[in-house]
């Protein structure tokens, strides 16, 4: 079998093969420089060793003042990749993020333009509570001129980093923390996985399964699941959120006649809400059934595990999603 | 070091008193390490305040349950020393339906507003902001309430730092700000992540008293307090306090903790605030040692209560999800 | 005829009305006072003049405070409005609100609440460019804890502002700038107008129009226009954004089998498709085509007035987008 | 009022160079206004910087092209003096597919790399962490070029300033922070706002240098900006400008700017900068009268051919929206 890497080595291996190639990329974050860690999990570790703690630079606690950087860095060449710890602490520079980088482009009249990449760790299941895990691509995705993308497995996640280290508009990469030390397949060194197009993982011709990121987990087990009961799924990772492949997603359900939309993020004004709609916009007359939607229940993360648990989208609520689209 | 502002001495009842806070949230600390090892209560996640103790001890020398606290991750010695009770802070942190919050804040959003703990916040800088509406709310009542916000000293650096300080001096709110610095950040050290040598010399760019004390040294600490509460009290304004500390623990649980430089930890660690106080509380004559170990073994079985009470509550029922997220469930 | 009153006294009147009523009602927000002459464009004149400036608070340019304040004040029993002139300064305080203000209550196992009103301006058409007229509703809506409300006239301001302000949640109250001064039949001093509760503006048969704040008035001309061709549509005014009134919206559509939704937000993940997803999963069998939406283009706000104009919603695509549904 | 730092005396052609580029500023807010009331040009927004054109003009004799300048929605004195030509700041100014941003971006977010104007942002404080970033790229290549970011006294308050300039310090960035203390921020006087007395002093709090100058009086702002420029280029790191000066014709247009006191606003207008520098050239015999008013109607042609540009210049297509949104268009 191929040798193996979790996120941490895969997310690292990209920043470090991004910097070799290319001296106009820099990483901003907190903790980032071996001399602080080398990052809080150690994302970053070895890459100010190797590069030098000038283009890897440990910040202070200002994440307004990181993106800002970031964008103004992007503004004349450089190709910065800003950490942000967590997503929640994105609300702190949003600012920056939503009124300049995402627009700077437009405003100048493609004079000027940001290639910037955001990343950021993120996701439930370690009981850290109400404001270190929260979900929120949606907010970006519906900001024009981002692009938001989210890595499943370690090999995407390289690729679609190196990808978005090198796209010239402001990329959000969402990392899924909790499954952090998941191994999956090692990446093809240098690969890049083109932004905007999403991958069928899994054909199948009774439904369609649309998620991304950590719960392309829950839809896996669905798939499997559903296939003893002799139902076969097609699970589609939609990698890019923003913009998002429209064409493969109806490709797939023009086929199945039925859809479900599952993420982790709370499903009310979610990322489902407008791939349903999309669907249903085109798709109308051929669907069978309503799109459904799996996300985490409404609410703040429970630290509770017990809650925090029943928060979040698992395998049997993908299962009964899908089956209300059979019945 | 020496300190900003005149030390008085405390009297010995205030120095005992900071004593048994110290010394419950000492053993507290202990308690919980232990629990995380054993694992049997399902603690999830714990930033130690250890080393930081004799800082809000002393603070609260001078705060009744009625004035408010606003602190963060790192406050469990904080909301100890407010008062807050054990046995619900133990449930809060074990998940349990009988913690403060159900069970469904944790240890970073520990919240006790009989205690005047009002908010425990994970978000670096977000309590200053909250700190000031709270002072607000006192200063329009004319209720001589006192805010405290705690933070550390990679918080100074944040924008809600600079914004709160200067609405809190415009306004005048009775409110202090009291910056722990530990002198790292996470992983980063003091210096590198702060331009200025010291937190305390910011207040200038508020017109706003400013004093770096020695916060392990019981009566600096119990000095500044005391001068920032009567300020607040008296209508005069904010203060901000920088109390230098020491960070024994790490960050959080399984930290190697290994920025320090050579020598640096030991000598925090050999000059332990805790046991310190208890040496000079025998030498100056304020306690026996029979009293202390008396405290001493009243506090362990507080705890011990404590970690039963959790151990033996119910963890919150499912449905919870749905309750508190709007007044009077979701519409 | 009734008297007229425009958007600017009705929201006055509200504020002037709720702190005469409870002493705990202030108001915090940039140059508010009368002695910084009662708001930019005058929504606070007279205010701290009649109720103090202790309570009618002139801040610093400071949102991240401003908003902090509110929900410090708002934790022990005052009622706050925080203003924050524009809503893309929203994104300087987004961390208070997100990870606080909606929080609070669910985090504190219910100990604590955030009785606090964000009252914002906004809306594209006078020319201010891309960072400030932006409709980012959809953000709030998304986030568990929050309650979004925007009026379309001038008594629903006044009846929607009274009831935020005694609600025991955080609030946002979205305001639409370019129609400020638009006239409409003055409020019933001390009417509430409940939230969670839409209203059928105009009732009909063949097509139901929902929207809110200022789209209704492209959305009214729309329905004018569409009853001359003997397209008979009812006009659903949403008030509520989140949480939105499901009943009402699906007693309409399950009897005109048709929706289209009409915001002024971009369409990509903004409200209508939450709307859009949550008609089609409850009436799929029903409805006779799918639901349209209307929304501005996908692009940062353009200066240019032709630009601009043609970024917006206007009656012709809605118009359009009935048509879409007819056929 | 007294100045920080020693003030040099420029040379006559230096002086000569601020006033042209000052009243290239001063007739061209004279320009927009008279458009702005004939309407004739749609001409949608306008923050006049009367008043302050001195800053800038002094500013810009240190600066070339290749430096960088981010400023804010009141910056159009700041983007003439630093070279942005006037042809396309109309056509901008005036939404016409020929203006610096092919009318997309307008008054508020005009934009030309070429001379240097990089960002024009219409958030408070949201041009610091931009700058920071461009002198970090400078830092980086060694490229010698400086940054200045402007922004206003009440800007100093807000979050992104203080992390921003703890940020440049830290990392001894090229960059210049300039604030043009006109003594109000919209209808809020200065000291209702901020709670120091000199924005200059908030500099101590990041260990950088901060001086507090006569903006109006071009040897002193020159001085300043010298020295600020030379410690830049020479890889020394920021300092923090405070340039004094006065908004002569309210926040924007049609303000009825009334939130001066008794002869407050009179006394300004008194001391007009630009009449009093074209006095002092002539009195210093630097310039002739002749030769100045040669200048200023070379400076009317300029700008009556900038209106006629943009008056004939056409409106962006309607197809324009789907441009410039992502890379090569929207995916
Ligand atoms: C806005 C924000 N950014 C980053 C973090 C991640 N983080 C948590 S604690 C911490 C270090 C804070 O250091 P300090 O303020 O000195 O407090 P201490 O932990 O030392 O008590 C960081 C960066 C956060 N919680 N919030
Ligand atoms: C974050 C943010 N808050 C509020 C505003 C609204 N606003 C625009 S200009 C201004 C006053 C700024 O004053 P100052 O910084 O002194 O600059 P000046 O206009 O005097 O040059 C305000 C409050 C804004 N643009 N951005
Ligand atoms: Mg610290
Ligand atoms: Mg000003």
């Amino acid at each position: 079998m191929t040798a193996q890497v979790n996120f941490v080595q895969a997310i690292n291996q990209a920043m470090h093969d991004a910097m070799a190639d290319d001296p106009n990329v820099l990483i901003l974050g907190e903790d980032i420089a071996d001399e602080e860690g080398g990052g809080v999990v150690k994302v970053t570790t070895g890459l100010s060793s190797s590069f030098g703690a000038d283009r890897v630079r440990s910040t202070p606690i200002t994440e307004e003042a990181i993106i800002g950087a970031a964008v103004g860095a992007a503004l004349v060449g450089k190709r910065p990749i800003a950490e942000i710890m967590l997503m929640n602490f994105l609300t702190v520079g949003m600012d920056q993020i939503v009124n300049h980088a995402a627009k700077l482009r437009f405003m100048s009249g493609g004079q000027t333009h940001v290639p910037m990449t955001i990343r950021t760790m993120t996701g439930a299941g370690g009981g850290a509570g109400g404001q270190h895990t929260d979900m929120v691509e949606a907010w970006f995705a519906h900001v024009a001129g981002m692009k938001v993308v989210a890595p499943s497995s370690p090999a995407e996640a390289y690729g679609l980093l190196r990808s978005c280290i090198e796209d010239d508009d402001p990329c959000l990469f969402v990392e899924n923390m909790p499954t952090y030390w998941t191994n999956g397949d090692a990446p093809e060194r240098g690969t890049r996985i083109p932004l905007g197009k999403a991958a069928v993982v899994s054909p199948g011709t009774d439904v369609t399964i649309i998620s991304y990121a950590r719960t392309m987990m829950e839809s896996g087990a669905a798939v499997k699941a559903l296939s003893e009961e002799g139902v076969s799924a097609e699970l589609i990772d939609l990698r890019t959120i923003a913009p998002f492949d429209l064409e493969t997603i109806l490709e797939s359900v023009s086929k199945t006649k039925r859809a479900v939309v599952v993420h982790e993020a709370v499903t009310p004004f979610g990322v489902g809400a407008e791939i349903s709609a999309r669907i249903t916009e085109e798709l109308f007359s051929e669907l069978a059934a309503p799109v459904q939607r799996v996300g985490s229940t409404f609410n703040a993360v429970p630290y509770a595990q017990a809650l925090e648990e029943a928060h979040l989208p698992s395998m049997q609520r993908v299962v009964d999603a899908v089956r209300r689209t059979l019945s | 070091m020496t300190n900003d502002n005149n030390t008085e001495q405390p009297p010995g009842s205030s120095l005992l008193a900071i004593y048994e806070r110290a010394a419950r949230i000492r053993k507290n600390d202990e308690a919980f390490h232990g629990a995380m090892q054993s694992g049997k209560l399902g603690i999830r996640i714990y930033y130690s305040p250890r080393g930081q103790e004799i800082i809000p001890a002393a603070l609260c020398d001078h705060l009744t349950d009625d004035d408010y606290l606003v602190t963060i991750y790192r406050g469990v010695h904080d909301q100890i020393a407010k008062g807050i009770p054990l046995n619900e802070l133990w449930a809060e942190y074990a998940g349990r339906a009988t913690g403060t919050c159900k069970g469904k804040g944790g240890p970073m959003h520990v919240t006790h507003p009989k205690s005047g703990n009002m908010v425990t916040t994970g978000i670096v800088g977000g309590s200053l902001p909250i700190a000031n509406g709270l002072a607000l709310a006192s200063q329009l009542d004319d209720d001589k309430r006192v805010t405290v916000a705690c933070f550390g000293d990679g918080a100074s650096n944040i924008g809600a730092f600079h914004e709160s300080l200067n609405m809190a001096s415009l306004w005048k709110l009775p409110v202090i700000f009291l910056c722990q610095n530990n002198l790292i950040a996470e992983h980063t050290r003091f210096e590198k992540g702060t331009a200025v040598a010291r937190v305390a010399d910011r207040a200038a760019s508020y017109s706003m008293p400013g004093v770096r004390v020695d916060g392990n040294d019981p009566a600096a600490m119990w000095s500044a307090a005391k001068d920032a509460v009567a300020r607040a009290r008296a209508g005069e304004g904010p203060t901000l306090i920088e109390a230098m500390t020491f960070r024994f623990m790490g960050h959080l649980i399984g930290d190697p903790d290994e920025h320090w430089r050579e020598g640096e930890k030991e000598a925090a660690l050999e000059r332990d605030p805790v046991p310190a106080l208890r040496k000079q509380l025998i030498a100056d004559g304020h306690a026996s040692e029979e009293a202390l170990t008396e405290l001493e073994q009243k506090l362990d079985e507080e705890i011990v209560e404590a970690m039963n009470f959790a151990q033996n509550s119910p963890k919150p029922d499912v449905s919870e999800l749905g309750v508190d997220v709007l007044a009077g469930g979701a519409l």
